[in-house]
């Protein structure tokens, strides 16, 4: 455990040296001292970009603007089947285009103003105008006033899936006077981002004390806050820490909530750490390239069947880590429409070899890209490829790897151009809809250089699925779907990797939800 | 520092340098020996993942396993066999470029010089790792990339030097009497020139081969050299980033890197010691990472 | 009355191929008030016998012998051993009570210090005066051996001065603690030929005026002719001879010495300072570079565009030239010529004062 | 290092004047030079910055790709982009980074005084043991002393700095516990009023005695492990050059004057071997600044280095070109005041 004193010392010392090192005649004042009261310190590696929640659509963005904004709906704990009502609640038309929104009594914002019609409708057309990263998720649809406390939400397209979209935090209501003021406009000229940065303009629990996107972001309670539950923390500390490094903090006592660890970092804790492990709803999957330009032999339906039966899904999950879990279909495992165990690929060392010499495959070698800074739930695709090179090699396909920073990588594999390709589907909201964009002809099919009409069982499975109606015929449609894209899509799911939370035992109300990872002002403590 | 002086490469061997040298060069050869007996004399399959992933040192694995279920022991060997090699090519290549662009620069003076000179003021105005970073991002990760990009920042240093030491013997007696018979300033350059600078050259080179497993070693850390699932001591030493756990991951290819450096260095010490006594460290050569 | 006493001296240094004596088992005293020339070719250890009297000699050389130092007033006591002394009776005599000139002043003094600062130092140290009294007394020192504007000089740093001046400075500095011996290794030698001999003539009047011990190692029995009073003669670290200057000039007894004066030109000893000057000019030749500790640390002279190509300075012991018989081309190769008036023979020793007045600074450049 | 150029003194009333302009003037034309070398590298890259910055879902809606090309001003020809971006440069403009969506310059703010607190630190550190170590060798020349401190700064140019501050977080911080985590501040406490932008000292002009404790312990381990590095290069080469002052008549001249030793090596020994050794600090600063990409990635210092990778890993243009900017008149900086600093010890140098 930590000895304080030999800390004290090694900081100590560590000044002196310091001291020395300044040529500072350093006037010195009353000893300010800086706050420490109530701090609760949250470890995450960074992908921030921004505050703005009508920018935002990185998953430390959606944690920080969680706090510190309200969405229209929401959803409860970890619960993302069904919604509840947050600054309003939300009624569908019958063909599901029409959405009116009744905002809900005494909601304000940090500076004392009432959440309106206004709000709402500025907020959602600046994330339409603003063309954005989360803008599509409002693709289609037009926001109109109806009147002070009602908003009207239209959709060009049947689109049940809109209360799970409204949520999410990119979605959020921001006060749009002060939004305004600091240069927030609904269309591409808006110039708050900055602003946005350095203040915050909601009506969430926090407010935005300090943000360095490298860094760290402070969040302090909001006096103003009309909800019942109000946070326990005062201050609330989100630091960028490596994952190995989460770890020693929280055993040091150094941090109060780890969110990046792997299964093996979370599995050597010790005592007095809690960690809740669910299966992310991240699937990471592999894609065999159908477009023959591109390759000859993953164009081969004998030859993706063979990568589907060499793979061993069991080692990859041992590799992944505590609670991970083999994602048997596409949709994960928290989904509407899931697939079960029975419908998952599995290992077959015979069958592959035979589909192997069906393809006529003659040890050509095939180039595996990934993305190589891509650590997902401490999953490293590194680590990963190379143990799928390692298990094709085992069934005498030979892999090359082709690693390259995800900004490099991505243009490849959004043109269609990798042979095979290692990467992973975030849900943009809680929906199996969301995962219609991997059959022939969606933004993901295309990629596997599959378009529309390349396979017909799974486009009808496809197109019965997004249809839409009860959840139980939901549930069939899309199991449907996914047995079909198992047995002939050129995806291989591979694995869910673990969402590993550790805290300390002091801390209470962890709990992971697949759009916002953890509400922070739902943290309390024993 | 461009006083430069004429000397003839002279051997003293110095008390101690010589013994330090003969060391550095004992296991820089061993290290060598081992790079080309690698294969046979590994244990297991450095590629291989056939063993319990994450073993401690000890038992039927000498360094343990990595998070693959690799032998560390067997890896740690075949990466010799990867890093040295390029780091002599990198000096080489280096050398060659550096010298030839240096002697020109300070035999035809004037123009040339002039530009071959600014261009290595802004070579040497970059941080080495940062350069090298941007060039290794733009070509795509791979080991020979990682050396190109570390070639681009690393002639410089021998362009300076030769240049110097042309300027300085371009004046001096056996140049200038050369002229006077009338040789060809070739005949010159290559006659009288060229061995006055091969001692000053082959101590920053022998010095120099440390700071080319360093910085490659140090792109491959960083993820712009060497691909996976190579065995290269640098990337060896990223993969324990995430598993402080297993001390012996990160422990061992760092120790390898240490061992190979030292031994060149005092190589190079040595060198410096009984060829260029004074020069070759006014001039700020040796390592720069 | 001695001042100090070197019995059977004997030096030697430890090389690959065993030790070597340099210097054998030399006796010399050194009376009170008195110029004491010490003559010999290059190599034949005449230097390392001054540097083994402040115990500076380099460490891998190893002393045997006896060198006394006698105190000031023979009531004070028994005269002090310097081989062997501890540091800190060395500390106590290095400067305070032995002090030196060396050759080249452009080498001696520190070309980054100031020459308030070279000439305070060691007087604060030793005489644990005061800023003020130690400039005061640095001023003083500098109008003593003639450099104009004492006040503004100290201010100023070596190069912007001529080397006659620089070695006038180097002198003040020896004599700033009013030492009881001197020790002059080729004061003269590295200067312009027609400012040695004011620099003598200073030497002269310092010795007369207050009683100093001086050791004045020279290669040029032309300066030991003019100013010495006592000679001993060395070759290969032996003492060939020793005697009154008028004796050893007149009647030598040895051989060796013979053939050194047979080389001098005007084979007469002429004492009138008038023409000191003269014979001194003609006198002249090149610093002896080859006496130096660590010769070859010195830059070649090769990379010199008109030296000789083979490198090696010219050096006495080479073939055991005589004195003065100089091959060697002129005076172009002298650090301190430049600028310089060079007027030989023209000079008189007593309008030395305005001759350095008219010593332009010099106009050297540091390359960095 | 360039040689500072001394000739004759004061033909022209200014030489101080015209030497800085003219420095200046060979300043910018070297940065020229580097936002060209960064701007046609980084346009080598094979990628497309869009799908760095918009990521997987949104590159798909040509309308975010086009407005994000249009703000970034990406969808312009190359030539264009380049002299829009020198002359946005002349009115202190470096673009915003797609990465950070911040202005570069902000970006920057913060970096440079983090990575410079730990270079300071580290330069002045090795300094002051470099110097030290570096005499005691040249004194105790050929004795155990020399040959120690040589094996010693021999092995500090050897080891890989990636390594060592991964073996000394490992110690201190992981296993012994005595050492601050990652980072420049321990959670609890709040970054003090920005001044410098470096913590320690901001903390000390606001009188924050804690904090300045925690920053500096943060700033620590990092400053070692390049300390330890530029310790080896300086004690070497203080080494070479204090033995070569150490031959000269005026060092021998000073201990015939009996002064103590301590006053013949601080007055005499090293301001004679004060310019050499200013050389060769001063190229020592800029590979501690290059040290600094591994160091800062171990011990997630949010400096040049991290920003630098960040920036050159996504293809982000302004931020490359901003990381190359500052890091080229950092160096001329370092030039500059070397140079400077050649005329205040030796007064020989004067600057034309």
């Amino acid at each position: 455990m930590v000895s304080h004193r030999s800390r004290t010392a090694f900081a100590i010392g560590a000044a002196a040296v310091t001291v020395a090192l300044l040529v500072t005649g350093c006037s010195a004042g009353s000893s300010s001292s800086s706050t420490k009261s109530s701090t609760i310190v949250i470890d995450r590696v960074f992908d921030l970009k921004t505050a703005d929640p009508s920018r935002q659509y990185e998953p430390t963005g959606a944690i920080v603007d969680k706090a510190l904004y309200e969405t229209l709906l929401t959803f409860s704990g970890s619960d993302v089947s069904k919604t509840v009502p947050g600054l309003a609640t939300v009624e569908a038309s019958a063909d599901s285009k029409t959405f009116t929104v009744t905002l809900g009594d005494g909601h304000v914002f940090s500076d004392g103003s009432p959440v309106t019609a206004d709000d709402v409708v500025f907020s959602l057309n600046r994330v339409i105008g603003m063309k954005g990263n989360p803008s599509f998720l409002l693709s289609g649809v037009t926001v109109t006033k109806k009147d002070d406390k009602t908003v009207i939400l239209t959709s060009a397209t049947s689109n049940p899936a809109l209360p799970f979209i409204l949520p999410n935090p990119s979605l959020s209501i921001l006060n749009s006077k002060v939004v305004i003021a600091n240069g927030g406009t609904t269309d591409e000229k808006d110039s708050a981002e900055a602003y946005l940065n350095a203040n915050s303009a909601g009506s969430g629990p926090y407010v935005l004390d300090t943000l360095d996107l490298t860094s760290q972001v402070v969040l302090t309670t909001n006096p103003k806050y009309s909800g019942d539950d109000k946070p326990t923390y005062s201050r609330v500390v989100l630091r960028n820490v490596e994952s190995a490094t989460q770890k020693i903090n929280i055993e040091g006592g150094d941090s109060q909530v780890a969110l990046d660890l792997s299964g093996d970092q979370a599995s050597g804790l010790g005592s007095g750490i809690t960690v809740a492990s669910t299966p992310s709803a991240n699937v990471i999957f592999l894609l065999l390239n159908q477009n023959s330009k591109v390759s000859t032999i993953t164009s081969n339906p004998d030859f993706v069947s063979a990568v589907k039966k060499s793979i061993n899904y069991d080692d990859l999950v041992s590799l992944a880590g505590k609670g991970a879990a083999q994602a048997n279909g596409i949709v994960p495992s928290m989904f509407l429409g899931a697939l079960g165990s029975a419908d998952k690929t599995t290992y077959d060392k015979t069958g592959a070899a035979a589909d192997l010499a069906a393809s006529g495959y003659k040890g050509e070698k095939v180039t595996l890209s990934f993305p190589s800074d891509i650590s997902l739930n401490g999953v490293e695709f590194t680590v990963l490829a190379q143990r799928i090179q390692s298990q094709l090699k085992d069934a005498g396909i030979t892999v090359d790897l082709a690693p390259a920073p995800v900004a490099t990588e991505f243009a490849a594999y959004r043109d269609g151009k990798e042979a095979l390709g290692l990467w992973y589907w975030g849900p943009d909201f809680p929906d199996p809809s969301n995962y219609l964009e991997f059959a022939p002809g969606g933004v993901v099919g295309l990629r596997a250089g599959w378009p529309e009409g390349s396979d017909a069982t799974v486009t009808a499975a496809a197109t019965a699925a997004r249809a839409g109606g009860s959840n139980d015929e939901r549930a069939t449609q899309f199991t449907t779907y996914q047995k079909a894209l198992n047995a002939t899509g050129p995806f291989i799911p591979l694995v869910q990797p673990a969402n590993n939370i550790a805290s300390a035992s002091s801390v209470t109300g962890v709990e992971y939800n697949a759009v916002w990872t953890i509400d922070i002002a739902a943290l309390g403590s024993k | 520092m461009m006083n430069t002086r004429i000397k003839r490469p002279r051997i003293h061997l110095g008390a101690w340098g010589a013994p330090l040298g003969i060391i550095g060069a004992v296991i820089a050869l061993a290290w060598i020996v081992v790079a080309f007996l690698a294969p046979v004399i590994a244990p297991h399959d450095p590629l291989a993942q056939d063993l319990p992933r994450l073993q401690a040192p000890g038992g039927d694995t000498i360094l343990g396993t990595d998070s693959l279920g690799r032998d560390v022991f067997s890896r740690l060997i075949s990466g010799a066999g990867v890093t040295i090699p390029l780091a002599l090519l990198l000096v080489v290549l280096s050398v060659l470029i550096g010298t030839i662009l240096g002697s020109i620069a300070g035999f035809f003076g004037r123009w040339v010089d002039e530009t071959i000179m600014r261009i290595t003021d802004l070579v040497m105005a970059f941080p080495t790792v940062i350069l090298a970073m941007v060039i290794a991002a733009a070509l795509g990760a791979s080991l020979l990339n990682a050396v190109y990009a570390a070639l681009i920042v690393s002639w410089p240093s021998y362009a300076r030097l030769t240049r110097g030491l042309v300027l300085g013997l371009r004046s001096s007696n056996y140049v200038v009497s050369g002229r006077l018979l009338g040789f060809s300033p070739w005949r010159s350059l290559w006659r009288d020139i060229a061995p006055n600078i091969i001692g000053p050259i082959l101590v920053l080179a022998s010095l120099d081969i440390g700071t080319a497993i360093l910085l490659l070693s140090g792109l491959s850390f960083l993820g712009l050299g060497a691909k996976p699932p190579t065995a290269e001591w640098g990337s060896m030493v990223s993969d324990a980033i995430g598993n402080f756990d297993q001390w012996w991951l990160g422990v061992f290819p760092g120790l390898a890197i240490l061992t190979v450096v030292v031994a060149f260095n005092f190589v190079g010490d040595a060198l410096r010691d009984a060829l260029d006594p004074k020069s070759a460290t006014l001039r700020g050569g040796g390592p720069t990472l | 009355m001695n001042s100090l006493t070197i019995e059977n001296l004997t030096i030697s240094v430890a090389t690959s191929s065993g030790q070597r004596e340099i210097v054998s088992g030399i006796d010399i005293t050194l009376e009170r008030g008195r110029i004491h020339g010490l003559a010999g070719e290059s190599g034949s250890g005449k230097t390392m016998t001054a540097l083994a009297v402040l115990n500076l000699l380099p460490e891998r050389a190893q002393l045997t012998g006896s060198i006394r130092l006698a105190p000031r007033d023979t009531t004070l006591g028994d005269p002090t051993e310097i081989v062997g002394a501890s540091k800190r009776v060395m500390g106590a005599i290095r400067g305070r009570r032995i002090a030196m000139v060396f050759q080249d002043p452009s080498t001696s003094l520190h070309p980054q210090l100031s020459i308030g600062q070279q000439l305070t130092d060691h007087v604060r140290h030793h005489l644990g005066l005061n800023k003020r009294d130690a400039t005061a007394r640095a001023v003083e020192l500098l109008t003593r051996v003639r450099v104009p504007n004492p006040e503004g000089a100290l201010k100023r740093y070596p190069h912007q001065f001529s080397g006659g001046q620089r070695q006038r400075i180097a002198i003040a500095v020896a004599l700033a603690c009013d030492p009881e011996v001197l020790l002059a290794d080729e004061p003269t030698t590295a200067l312009d030929v027609t400012v040695q001999a004011g620099v003598l003539q200073l030497l002269r009047e310092l010795v007369d005026e207050t009683n100093l011990t001086v050791l004045l190692v020279t290669h040029d029995l032309g300066v030991m002719s003019a100013v010495a009073d006592e000679v001993t003669i060395m070759k290969a670290g032996r003492i060939v001879e020793s005697g009154p200057r008028q004796r050893i000039f007149t009647a030598p007894e040895h051989e060796y010495t013979r053939a050194l004066l047979a080389a001098l030109p005007g084979s007469t000893v002429e004492e009138d300072a008038d023409t000191l000057a003269q014979q001194l000019a003609a006198a002249a030749e090149l610093p002896d570079d080859a006496e130096r500790l660590d010769d070859t640390d010195f830059p070649d002279r090769s990379e010199l565009p008109d030296a000789p190509g083979d490198g090696t300075p010219p050096s006495l012991s080479d073939a055991d030239l005589p004195i003065g018989s100089s091959v060697l081309p002129g005076q172009a190769d002298l650090p301190d010529v430049a600028g310089f008036p060079s007027r030989p023979g023209s000079h008189r020793a007593e309008s030395s004062a305005t001759l350095d007045i008219s010593d332009g600074p010099d106009e050297e450049r540091t390359h960095v | 290092m360039r040689p500072a150029r001394a000739t004759r003194a004061g033909r022209t009333g200014h030489p101080f004047a015209r030497y800085l302009i003219q420095r200046i003037l060979t300043s910018l034309l070297l940065v020229v030079g580097v936002t060209l070398v960064t701007f046609t590298l980084t346009n080598l890259v094979p990628g497309d910055p869009v799908a760095a910055a918009l990521g997987q879902h949104a590159a798909e809606d040509p309308a975010i790709v086009a407005s994000f090309r249009a703000h970034y001003g990406v969808d312009q020809p190359l030539v264009v982009q380049y002299f829009t971006y020198l002359g946005n440069l002349v009115h202190g403009d470096l673009g915003e980074s797609p990465t950070t969506h911040h202005p570069v310059l902000e970006d920057l703010q913060v970096a440079v005084p983090a990575t410079l607190e730990i270079a300071i630190g580290a330069i002045v550190l090795s300094v002051i043991i470099g110097v030290v170590l570096g005499t005691l060798a040249a004194y105790r020349r050929g004795k155990v002393t020399d040959h120690v401190l040589r094996v010693v700064s021999l092995l500090g140019l050897s080891v890989p700095t990636f390594w060592l501050a991964l073996v000394l977080y490992y110690v201190f911080f992981f296993k012994l516990h005595i050492a601050p985590g990652s980072g420049r501040l321990s959670a609890i406490y709040a970054a003090p009023p920005t001044v410098t932008g470096m913590t320690t000292v901001d903390a000390l002009l606001a009188g924050q005695w804690d904090v300045f404790l925690d920053a500096s312990a943060h700033l620590f381990l990092p400053v070692l492990v390049l300390t330890l590095y530029t310790v080896g290069l300086l004690t070497r080469f203080v080494r070479t050059a204090v033995l070569e002052i150490l031959d000269m008549d005026y060092v021998r001249a000073a201990r015939a004057k009996g002064l103590p030793g301590r006053t013949v090596v601080w007055s005499y020994v090293l301001r004679g071997a004060s310019i050499p050794v200013l050389t060769i600090v001063g190229l020592a600063f800029g590979s501690l600044l290059s040290g600094t990409v591994l160091v800062e990635s171990v011990f997630s210092w949010p400096g040049l280095g991290s920003y630098a990778f960040k920036a050159a890993s996504n293809l982000d243009l302004p931020g490359i070109m901003g990381v190359g900017l500052v890091i080229g008149i950092i160096y001329l900086g370092t030039n500059l005041i070397v140079d400077l600093l050649y005329s205040v010890v030796d007064p020989r140098v004067r600057l034309a």
